[in-house]
């Protein structure tokens, strides 16, 4: 199915308020993109079951969740693939900076349990009802969120130099 | 009679531990030898490539993504190269691809040398191991003659590869082939068919279709479970649909279907089908040409946008995700890596109730994990 | 009967892998029975552009810093001091020189081997070549220095440098004022036929004039800083602050004439 | 009384020196034979020139060397060591274990019949001796797994009591069956059951006792053999029985703690099992100290008795050897079910038949 049509599908079924928009080769301020489809954060997690379990779509691998710092906003963004109808297709969901959250997808994918847990541990984005809400790569006391553009590197960390310090402050 | 009051014993399985293949620490619960929870914990190899990635050019990031999934180099740059070189729109030249067929897939057996020498000797052969080690070394200096580095390549760059090869190293590349075979062959009947080593393996660590699906899993992971899919043959990249070659996928022949000797046995056949890729590139390849030409000299005409590219490594779909601002920035606003390794290895926490001790050392084997690669 | 079936598969797959591993053990000490190198007394050759040390030859370094641009982990020190004329011999291809190299370091302990330094050197006179007995006890001293100048060459060259730097700055000073004087009297001249024609001129002259001072001043003081962080010796530093004082003294006169003028040529245009 | 103290004096040293020779000369084969079979050199560099020349401060010369001393050189390593007892240790039992390993080995070369005249102590029940001796070295091992406070040691530990209880009984009963053959449990008379030419050997069946009718045993004898052979295999922790020790599952197993010359003790201790359990093989089944032609026998070379049995026995080793480097490890439920599903039934059914044969053949 093309972008639209799966577009198209996802606005029948859950409305406007909640399926925002689709963005194709077309679009005007990139240059490339790959056709993407944006998401109200909080209903990732039914809009995820849908597509998994709906047998036109059937996307039933969850190959990558990435986050990106926008600037004010914090984006999540799933790359999904039906090995059943072949097709592919990339979800965002954009949520603001201060108060992040996301739905989980973890309980329709197993493999989004651990990419969102990194995507947590590396911007902060709160995913909703997540069943294993931890960091994953870094320590669990670690201070910030190393991605985040605004991002500090900490000098010590329980009392180990972390940073040099001919480096602090510099980057 | 008074109960018997039993506590699990918690055990703590690494992160300097001979066979989780790295510095992976696995928490285990076991009820005597019978593991009850298995909990993973990743980052001690976490080196911020991301991160990195920020502030680097797009040549730069190069030889950073070597050292990734640093047993199978050449994959990792050639994964990187692609998505860069659908940004910028690059028409690689015919022989360069032809050259990274033949490095990457000679890379790709060297990998799977490693995953199956190492399973070998995680179940405890040694010999298998070290006889198919010698044939990752004589691919080494295969690609050290081409690349001159052994192990962290730096070899196909954005748009082209570093270095030209001789007819003497295609020769050469030609010998291996057939002497390789039946090395492969020898350890089919030295380990593959072997009763210990098959009751080991197989019926342990089953990964059911839906399962592998569910739990990411790529590469050769997911064709020991029965799923015939091949980034190179269902979605070819670069030139691989040139090439005839074989999807060797699990049956179960030796137990259950998506046990751990499928998954073990696919890396077994694919080596013979990279062979097989090598053979056909070796007679398809010319050595007319410029190998630069197509590489750019800066990156100020990257395009504004984003990207996701994935590609066939020896341990499964690798896909790069690259977020361009556009000319001025020369390097990428974001750059994620959907690392295989990672995602297979989360399927650890879910299969590994009930099992014994010695069966997760045999499914963390099996899944060919580098942890270099699920850190980055 | 399957019970018998695997003692029956056991005995026979066991048997064909005994068989292997001693026919590999028979074949000990013949043609390709053995991947052992001994090393101390037989070497592996590594291909002559095996990435193992970064060398540079010096003498056909032009000091252009690419390497230490196309470095991903800046692991190359480059700081140049400008050569007078016909002071250095060409490079063996025959590019001219211009540039001293007073500090050349690579820090290998740095290093990651890739090579992508040399791929830009347009001399190619960085090389990554197949040396691979490097081996240190000290982190420190895996900082190999080519610069060919020792500390007090580079104090000589360093002194020259900045002498050479005065007379050519004191050189283009007098160009600019000379410059700025033809273009003032240009200027109020026209100013004067303007007034006389009582209307207010809207492009300001400034620019022209100011434009010498912009250049000269930073590149004066980055030579200083440089000297001032390279060296960091005490002896140095008073000589290169003369150096600057006098620099200034004498740069600030044409200027400050220039702005004098520039100055009254506003107040003249405001009033 | 000078006399006896003399004699144990002489013993002592005598088995004191074969265990370490044996122990060395095992650990350097070992080296050798897993290097040629996975096509490498092993040790190459120390010899035992070499050695001397670096004890004494002079040149090390570089030439023609095959790593003869290498074993003796790590177990010069190997003294030098520190001795690190774990903070959580039972200290006194983690000093014992290796003491009690090695003495379980070390005893039971007491009663190794290596020639006629050269048995330390033949006493009339030398067979249940030994298999009595050596499982004690169990209690050393589970005591090592459990002192060091370690869980991998102690999982190691269990692993191989389980091991070694569960395989002392095929061992026990396909020797049962020489026993009934022989009517004697002391090693000498077994040996000596076997005199004269080689289908005399019990491996062969019982022709040395009952003349041509002995050859229905063979069979039984050849069955009771692998049985013996698997079974001693797993007693001693050997591959593809390593699992108490599996390196890719418990780091090292119950001696994961332990370092320097408690660790050599071990590894020392080990090899001696090996030899004995390979010894007791060749003078039951093999016929001991007889080289199977009786002209040889007979010609009373001085030497040529214990020289046939250890030659014999390392014959096995380097079986031992050989299928250690070439199979993989067993899981610990498999290995009890090879135990108790293929080779109690097996020696069960030959210990029948045999008693059958005793009973109503001859």
């Amino acid at each position: 199915m093309t972008p639209e049509e799966i577009f198209n599908k996802l606005k029948d079924k859950f409305g406007e308020s909640k399926i925002l928009s689709v963005h194709n080769n077309e679009s005007a301020e990139v240059d490339i993109c790959d056709p993407f489809i944006n998401i109200e954060p909080l209903a990732m997690t039914e809009v995820a079951k849908f597509l998994k379990n709906d047998s036109e779509l059937a996307f039933d691998q969850c190959c990558c969740i990435s986050g990106v710092d926008l600037g004010d906003d914090l984006q999540a963004v799933y790359h999904l693939y039906s090995f059943n109808q072949k097709h592919k297709i990339c979800l965002k969901a954009t949520t603001n900076r201060e108060n992040p959250a996301i739905g989980t997808t973890a309980l329709t994918w197993g493999i989004s349990g651990w990419l969102e847990r990194e995507t947590y541990d590396m911007f902060g984005i709160i995913f909703k009802n997540h069943p294993d809400h931890r960091r994953i790569l870094l320590e669990e006391d670690w201070e910030g969120y190393p991605l985040r553009k605004d991002y500090e590197f900490p000098r010590y960390w329980r009392g180990m130099e972390v940073t040099p310090e001919e480096d602090y402050g510099t980057d | 009679m008074e109960q018997i009051k039993t506590d699990l014993m918690t055990i703590n399985m690494g992160p300097q531990h001979p066979s989780t293949h790295g510095v992976l620490r696995l928490e285990l619960k076991t009820d005597g030898e019978i593991v009850d929870s298995c909990r993973p914990y990743l980052g001690y190899l976490h080196r911020c490539f991301e991160k990195h990635c920020e502030s680097l050019d797009y040549l730069k990031i190069v030889p950073f993504t070597d050292r990734m999934d640093y047993l199978a180099a050449m994959n990792n740059n050639w994964a990187f190269a692609l998505a860069v070189e659908k940004m910028m729109g690059i028409e690689v030249p015919e022989k360069c691809e032809y050259l990274r067929v033949i490095v990457s897939e000679l890379n790709r057996i060297a990998s799977h040398i490693i995953a199956f020498g190492t399973f070998g000797l995680d179940i405890g052969a040694f010999t298998p191991f070290l006889l198919a080690f010698n044939q990752r070394e004589l691919i080494f200096d295969l690609l050290e003659e081409a690349s001159g580095a052994r192990m962290l390549y730096n070899y196909i760059w954005v748009g082209g590869v570093a270095r030209d090869v001789t007819s003497e190293w295609l020769k050469k590349v030609k010998g291996f082939c057939e002497s390789y075979k039946p090395v492969i062959n020898e350890i089919d009947d030295l380990l593959s068919y072997n009763k210990i080593f098959v009751s080991r393996a197989a019926n342990v660590g089953i990964v059911p279709k839906d399962l592998a699906i569910d739990y990411g899993f790529t590469g050769p992971n997911l064709r020991g479970s029965g799923i015939e899919f091949d980034l190179r043959k269902d979605e070819p990249y670069s030139i691989y649909d040139k090439f005839d070659f074989d999807v060797p996928i699990g049956s179960g022949e030796e137990g259950t279907l998506g046990d751990c000797w499928d998954r073990y046995m696919c890396r077994i056949r694919e080596t013979r089908e990279s062979i097989k890729i090598i053979e056909q590139a070796l007679e398809g390849i010319s050595l007319e040409g410029d190998i630069y030409e197509a590489v750019p000299k800066n990156f100020n005409k990257m395009p504004k946008g984003e990207v996701y590219v994935r590609s066939e490594t020896p341990r499964g779909e690798m896909g790069i995700y690259i977020v361009s601002e556009g000319g001025k920035a020369p390097t990428p606003y974001r750059c994620k890596v959907r690392s295989p390794a990672f995602c297979a290895l989360s399927i650890l926490e879910k299969i590994a109730k009930g099992v014994m001790i010695s069966d997760i050392i045999v499914i963390l084997g099996s899944i060919d994990i580098v942890l270099g690669e699920v850190d980055r | 009967m399957s019970y018998f079936g695997d003692i029956a598969k056991a005995v026979s797959t066991i048997s064909t892998g005994m068989k292997i591993t001693f026919a590999h053990f028979k074949n000990v000490g013949k043609n390709k029975g053995t991947f052992t190198t001994q090393y101390p007394k037989e070497t592996l050759t590594a291909p002559a552009f095996s990435r193992q040390q970064l060398h540079n030859n010096i003498d056909d370094c032009i000091g252009c810093k690419k390497c230490a641009m196309a470095c991903p982990v800046d692991c190359i020190d480059i700081v140049t001091v400008k050569a007078g004329a016909d002071e250095l011999s060409d490079c063996s291809d025959g590019t001219k020189r211009r540039l001293h190299l007073t500090v050349y370091d690579i820090d290998m302990a740095k290093c990651m081997f890739c090579g992508l330094c040399t791929y830009p050197c347009p001399t190619h006179c960085l090389t990554i070549n197949d040396d691979h007995n490097f081996i240190k006890f000290e982190r420190s001293e895996l900082k190999y220095k080519f610069s060919a100048y020792s500390p007090e060459d580079v104090v000589r060259i360093e002194k020259e440098a900045a002498e050479r730097e005065v007379i050519a700055k004191a050189e283009k000073a007098a160009k600019a004022k000379a410059k700025a004087e033809a273009a003032a009297k240009k200027k109020a001249a026209e100013v004067a036929k303007a007034k006389a024609e009582a209307e207010k001129v809207e492009t300001a002259p400034e620019p022209e004039k100011t434009e010498p001072k912009a250049k000269t001043e930073p590149v004066a003081k980055t030579q200083v800083e440089q000297v001032v962080e390279v060296k960091k010796e005490e002896v140095k530093l008073p000589v290169a602050e003369a150096k600057e004082n006098e620099a200034k003294a004498e740069e600030i006169k044409p200027t400050e004439d220039a702005s004098k003028e520039a100055n009254s040529d506003n107040e003249t245009k405001e009033s | 009384m000078d006399n006896i103290f003399l004699w144990i004096a002489i013993t002592l040293g005598a088995m004191v020196g074969l265990v370490s020779v044996v122990g060395i000369v095992s650990i350097y084969l070992e080296r050798k034979i897993s290097a040629f079979m996975q096509d490498r050199l092993g040790p190459m560099e120390v010899g035992f020139g070499s050695l001397v020349n670096a004890i004494a401060g002079k040149e090390v010369l570089r030439e023609g060397r095959i790593g003869l001393a290498q074993s003796l050189a790590d177990g010069l390593k190997l003294l030098q060591k520190e001795d690190i007892i774990p903070d959580g240790a039972d200290k006194f039992l983690f000093k014992l274990a290796p003491m009690i390993v090695f003495a379980g080995t070390f005893s039971t070369f007491a009663a190794l019949p290596l020639a006629e005249y050269f048995i330390p102590a033949d006493v009339n029940i030398g067979l249940f001796y030994i298999l009595a001796i050596s499982s004690f070295g169990v209690s050393g091992i589970l005591m090592a797994g459990w002192s060091s406070n370690n869980k991998w040691g102690l999982l190691g530990s269990l692993r191989s009591t389980a091991q070694m209880v569960s395989y002392e009984i095929p061992v026990g009963v396909s020797l049962v069956s020489i026993v009934m053959l022989t009517g004697t449990l002391s090693m000498k008379g077994i040996v000596v059951a076997q005199e004269g030419w080689f289908w005399n050997w019990h491996l062969f069946g019982a022709v040395g006792h009952h003349g041509l009718i002995g050859f229905v045993l063979l069979p039984m004898m050849v069955i009771n053999f692998i049985a013996y052979f698997i079974g001693s295999l797993a007693e001693t922790n050997r591959a593809p029985f390593d699992i108490p020790e599996a390196e890719s599952e418990l780091v090292a197993g119950y001696h994961t703690e332990y370092t320097g010359m408690r660790f050599a003790i071990f590894f020392l201790a080990e090899y001696g099992a090996i030899f004995v359990g390979n010894a007791i093989a060749v003078a039951l089944f093999l016929g001991g100290w007889y080289s199977g032609i009786p002209a040889i026998d007979q010609a009373n070379i001085p030497g040529i008795a214990p020289l046939v049995f250890i030659l014999k026995t390392f014959v096995l080793i380097f079986v031992v050897m050989w299928i250690r480097w070439t199979l993989p490890r067993l899981r610990v439920d498999q290995l009890m079910t090879l135990c108790w599903k293929y080779l109690i039934p097996f020696t069960l059914f030959t210990f029948f038949s045999v008693a059958i044969y005793k009973v109503f053949i001859v």
